[in-house]
């Protein structure tokens, strides 16, 4: 698909050039987390930076999630735009309190008079047999709470274009990326371009079901996409983009168009982002279906270590086709 | 009366009586607020200072406008002390939407940004690490105001004040922690809330210089938080200040005080910081009682208009319930 | 409804007496948290419980949330039975990494080996203005994570009956009291009872709709449904109780009986416990249903302090008569 | 070779060789486990203790087989200690059913309940308070047990460490807190990570006798371990020993080791503890290099058949996913 309008870059190439830039062209923004001056970040995404803005502007932390992601609040409050991140999901469930009490809840608590512009980036996710307690999706936790901006870093050009977006929120805003895509290459458009933190995308157009998803699952649900289309079956891919809030007219316009819908997620399935778009859509777009709705979302279960359990426990491009070949009743091929 | 003019600044007393009478303040206001309470008009959670005054206003008084505070759900004396209109927190303690956080916080959110004051906090320990980060903005903007960050003696066992005292140590920023030790966390007294009960000591293992005071007593608490705030601006560091303190009434309106002896509160109030630096003033010669009399009358009249202005505040609409969650 | 075989008794008082009995029947049992002895518990639940059993049954702890669950978990590893109270929800997030990291992925990470029957009561929802840091109803976060058992108490009945249950069960329970009930006074049976946590219950029998709901929304659809069924409206009441594993064949059954749901819940609307519950439905029952599912659920808001925008930001009975009546075209009255 | 019968125990030099062979057995095995990871045998985080033995053996050998153990991800070396099979260990890290968590945990989550080894934990700081509740538990059911605890010096600046510490030292229980300081949290240094950095003087912020020993020297860490037990069993209260040691390997396979100098690794490996602990029973000629070359032989033959039973584990069947979600 390369041509000379995109560019190759891997999912962590484009995240770091995006630090770069922001670094480069806001004093107020720094970056603070476990690791990502001296180390260069545990997943190397933060790579170099620390040598080229000083440790002022790329600071190492201790291991206090709570406590820095509250200096963060806090320093947001007072004017900074701090980036913090969060080495992995399972580590933000000790910063939660800060997360949820506080950056969520300060605007409202004070009648309207405390921003906290503040970015926190997390990985997360599958892929690497770092088992159960370094694995995790758990991008419905975020969404759920009023305050957040929640976006989930499906695509190399979200990689790329989400951060400068959020840095310009005066709300919190809660990134999520997924290690498992880091080294993988991907096209970004080769001219400087902006994203739109409030809309889902099309990622690809269909008529005859859509995939709705995000993270993990919309390069999987682009694979099943592209293998259905051989088989003259046309899916629509929706990527969520923004889990919270939730662009419903997007969801509501897909589901218009092909009167079918899977969605498909990584994280646990109960009480999940596919619960919500599910309840959404049969709320709402009731009259439009002409199937039942179905997800496909990650197995309730901690993350095993063996990586053919790791890969059963999320659903699979193959699951997705599988999937729709049965709604749309193609069981022939 | 003497008068002694050589010894003018003290000999006047102004000063002392301004202190002596910001105390009266938020004792009043707040056996106010309890009485509002009782008659329904304030509700949900209500936490008294009465008997703690002295610290407030010991460690406010030694700030600038440009400092940051931060405190606790019980903090209307801080929010006092740092000149939030009493009717604008009476009209909050009420619920209007004249209120510093438009109604929306209640008693234990009071906010005024515009003042430096970021509230009342409701999660015990929660707020500490956000003056770190205050300071730390300070240190980053070059700016040389210092973060004032009240917490009770309860607050210092959660990991929070671990961490933000680390935190503050290793980043070299400008905060002040001030633990208001009352001895309670609501019904579990100090020696079940921690092994080793000299909270100051605790300073060392993050090489944060500490000093306990007795928070009794306003001169001493004014003297240590003048010694406190000198140091930071100095040295740009952090500072921990224990205030050894008692509170009078019951934890919230919701506690029945069954965990300690009526006995030991009666002794705490023969330390009542109101009482007694009224007693050192007289003795000083520093108040006459036409003086007392008058700060008397003005808090009372600066009360009661406190309440009607929150009496005569208004409703938010329901409709505008979703408001203050994101920024429009 | 009061006859000889239930009796009168207030929520709280049902809450204490499953305490006494437990700490009476069971040595390995004992209760641990913030201001539950000398201070009699925040709201009164375990008054008295500290003078009966003494101080190594019944432990105030310090403020140390993460600790002390964290010290709960090592002790149930143990084989001890600790009931941990958390005082309110707001305040769990500071335990979300033991409860989620620890105490619901040790049996999984260990492959079996280490069981963690513990106990964590947390006093939720609104009720009494207190506000943005002290009335959520946070359900969902729990309800999303496999290896909790998580419940709900949305009546007297289960006050008294469900920590007996739980105390039995091997696995990690988290039991969700609601603060606004304690002195609400209600029916249980006058003799012994047990209650089964693995399943949901119909509160009231009806055949026009069915409301699913739990926790504070028990009594306020039972409400609902007494003065409907004034109206000649039969409204079924299922309480779903255990939120963590959801009891389906429960749900399918109401709805497959009336062919309508509403979901009424405190807690907030998007990525919540209605949205699983309606994508249940739509996934499983979408044939049975005669009208689009409708969610009625907690504003999207951090809990505002003044009461009418507290009782605004949950709804209330009235709000689920207007539903009903709406879905039932049923605008006469 | 000379013997000299009246110091048997000693001369004898079983009980030194035995330190000595634990310590090897420990390296060996990591470093087969590093060369399975090269060959993809073994996946995710693999984290070498390579440098630190001398800690995990000095302070096990001193626990008896009811004390309890709580680790991090780092923990093969206290597995190995702790008696679990090298085979079933290897066989956890290849993710197959044979291994001590049935394959389900790999290198980060070693588990052996019945040997009272609890984990393999890889949250950062987590099971520390974990630790305080198995020795509460230790109380209140009147059992004489210790439990142990390692972390890093990095967990210490957690508000875990903190709760913890406070916690034990106000239940009076009896656990042993062991801060392996191999002076980096991945790639962050001490001085980063603590403001104050003896962390020995932490323990007096809880009232918990401290000791920091030699964490490089085997009888060093020994005798401390030993009076630390001793103190725990006689009294029944915690108490806190830092190891000052260093790992000589990256954090993790993934590691690039950007954040310390090739200079500063080999100063270090200058204090190796098993070739400098080795060079002193040569010393004391309670080695012969037959008996060296014997235990060299022993490990070997115990590693080839850790695994070659590895190679022959089985995977579970994809359809038993959802196992040990919840009790059967
Ligand atoms: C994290 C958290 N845990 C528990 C509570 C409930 N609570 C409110 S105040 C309080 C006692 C706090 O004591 P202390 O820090 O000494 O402050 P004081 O009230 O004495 O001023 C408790 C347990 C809370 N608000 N937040
Ligand atoms: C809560 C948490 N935060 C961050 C991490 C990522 N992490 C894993 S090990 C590590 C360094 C820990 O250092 P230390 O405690 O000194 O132990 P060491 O690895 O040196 O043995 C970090 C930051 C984690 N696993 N858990
Ligand atoms: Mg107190
Ligand atoms: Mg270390």
């Amino acid at each position: 698909m390369a041509d000379e309008n995109t560019h190759k870059i891997t999912y962590r190439e484009a995240l770091k050039q995006a630090h770069w830039e922001a670094l480069r062209d806001d004093d107020r923004i720094f970056l603070m987390g476990e690791d990502v001056g001296r180390y260069g970040g545990a997943f190397a995404v933060s790579k170099g930076l620390l040598k080229e803005f000083g440790p002022e502007r790329v600071m190492d932390v201790p291991l206090s999630e709570s406590g820095f992601v509250g200096a963060g609040i806090g320093s947001a409050m007072a004017g900074m735009k701090p980036i913090v991140e969060i080495m992995t999901v399972n580590f933000s469930l000790l910063a939660m309190d800060q997360i949820i009490n506080n950056a969520a809840t300060l605007l409202h608590m004070s009648g309207g008079q405390v921003n906290v512009p503040l970015v926190i980036r997390i990985g997360c996710g599958i892929g690497r047999q770092l088992a159960a307690q370094h694995s995790h999706s758990w991008e419905p936790f975020f969404a759920h709470v009023p305050g957040l901006i929640v976006l989930s870093v499906g695509t190399h050009e979200d990689a790329r274009g989400m951060l400068a977006a959020s840095l310009k929120s005066p709300d919190p805003v809660v990134m999520l990326e997924y290690t498992f895509m880091l080294n993988r290459e991907g096209e970004i458009p080769a001219d400087p371009f902006t994203v739109d933190i409030s809309k889902a995308k099309v990622r690809r157009e269909g008529r005859d079901i859509s995939l709705i998803t995000y993270g993990n699952g919309v390069y999987k649900c682009l694979e099943a996409a592209e293998r259905l289309f051989e088989l003259g079956i046309e899916v629509e891919v929706l990527d969520l983009r923004v889990l919270r809030p939730l662009d419903e007219e997007s969801i509501l316009s897909t589901v218009s168009k092909t009167h079918r819908a899977i969605v498909v997620e990584d994280a646990w399935k109960s009480v999940g982002i596919a619960s919500e778009v599910l309840a959404r859509i049969s709320e709402k777009a009731f009259f439009e279906l002409d199937a039942p709705l179905y997800r496909l979302c990650g197995a309730e279960v901690p993350i095993p270590y063996p990586k053919h359990l790791e890969d059963a426990s999320v659903p699979q491009s193959e699951d997705i086709i599988v999937a729709i070949k049965k709604i749309l009743g193609h069981d022939s091929v | 009366m003497k008068r002694n003019p050589s010894r003018k600044k003290s000999s006047s007393g102004e000063e002392e009586r301004a202190l002596l009478s910001k105390m009266m303040l938020i004792r009043k206001f707040e056996e106010k607020a309890a009485e509002q309470y009782t008659k329904e008009k304030i509700r949900g959670f209500l936490h008294l200072y009465i008997g703690e005054e002295a610290v407030a206003v010991g460690v406010i008084q030694a700030l600038s406008e440009e400092d940051n505070i931060l405190c606790t759900y019980r903090e209307h004396g801080h929010a006092l002390m740092r000149g939030l209109n009493p009717g604008v927190i009476m009209a909050e303690m009420y619920g209007k939407v004249e209120g510093c956080s438009k109604g929306r916080g209640g008693s234990m959110h009071l906010f005024d940004v515009d003042k430096h004051f970021f509230g009342g906090s409701a999660i015990v320990g929660g707020h500490l690490a956000m003056a770190v980060g205050l300071a730390l903005a300070s240190k980053k903007q070059k700016k040389n105001n210092v973060t004032c960050c009240f917490f009770g003696e309860g607050a210092a066992a959660e990991g929070e004040f671990h961490e933000a005292m680390n935190l503050a140590a290793l980043w070299k920023v400008p905060v002040l922690f001030v633990c208001e030790n009352n001895l309670y966390a609501m019904g579990t007294a100090l020696k079940y809330t921690h092994a080793m009960q000299d909270l100051e000591k605790k300073g060392a293992a993050y090489g944060i210089p500490s000093v306990a005071v007795d928070g009794m007593d306003i001169i001493a608490v004014k003297k240590a938080a003048e010694e406190a705030i000198n140091y930071i601006k100095e040295s740009g560091m952090p500072y921990f200040l224990v205030c050894n303190t008692y509170r009078f009434r019951a934890h919230s309106m919701f506690d029945a005080e069954l965990y300690r002896d009526k006995k030991e509160v009666e002794e705490w109030k023969k330390k009542d910081p109101i009482i007694n630096y009224h007693q050192v003033l007289k003795r000083k010669r520093l108040i006459t009682k036409v003086q007392y009399d008058q700060i008397e009358a003005q808090i009372k009249e600066e009360i009661d208009k406190a309440v009607s202005f929150a009496e005569k505040g208004s409703w938010e609409a329901v409709e505008d319930l979703g408001k203050f969650v994101y920024s429009e």
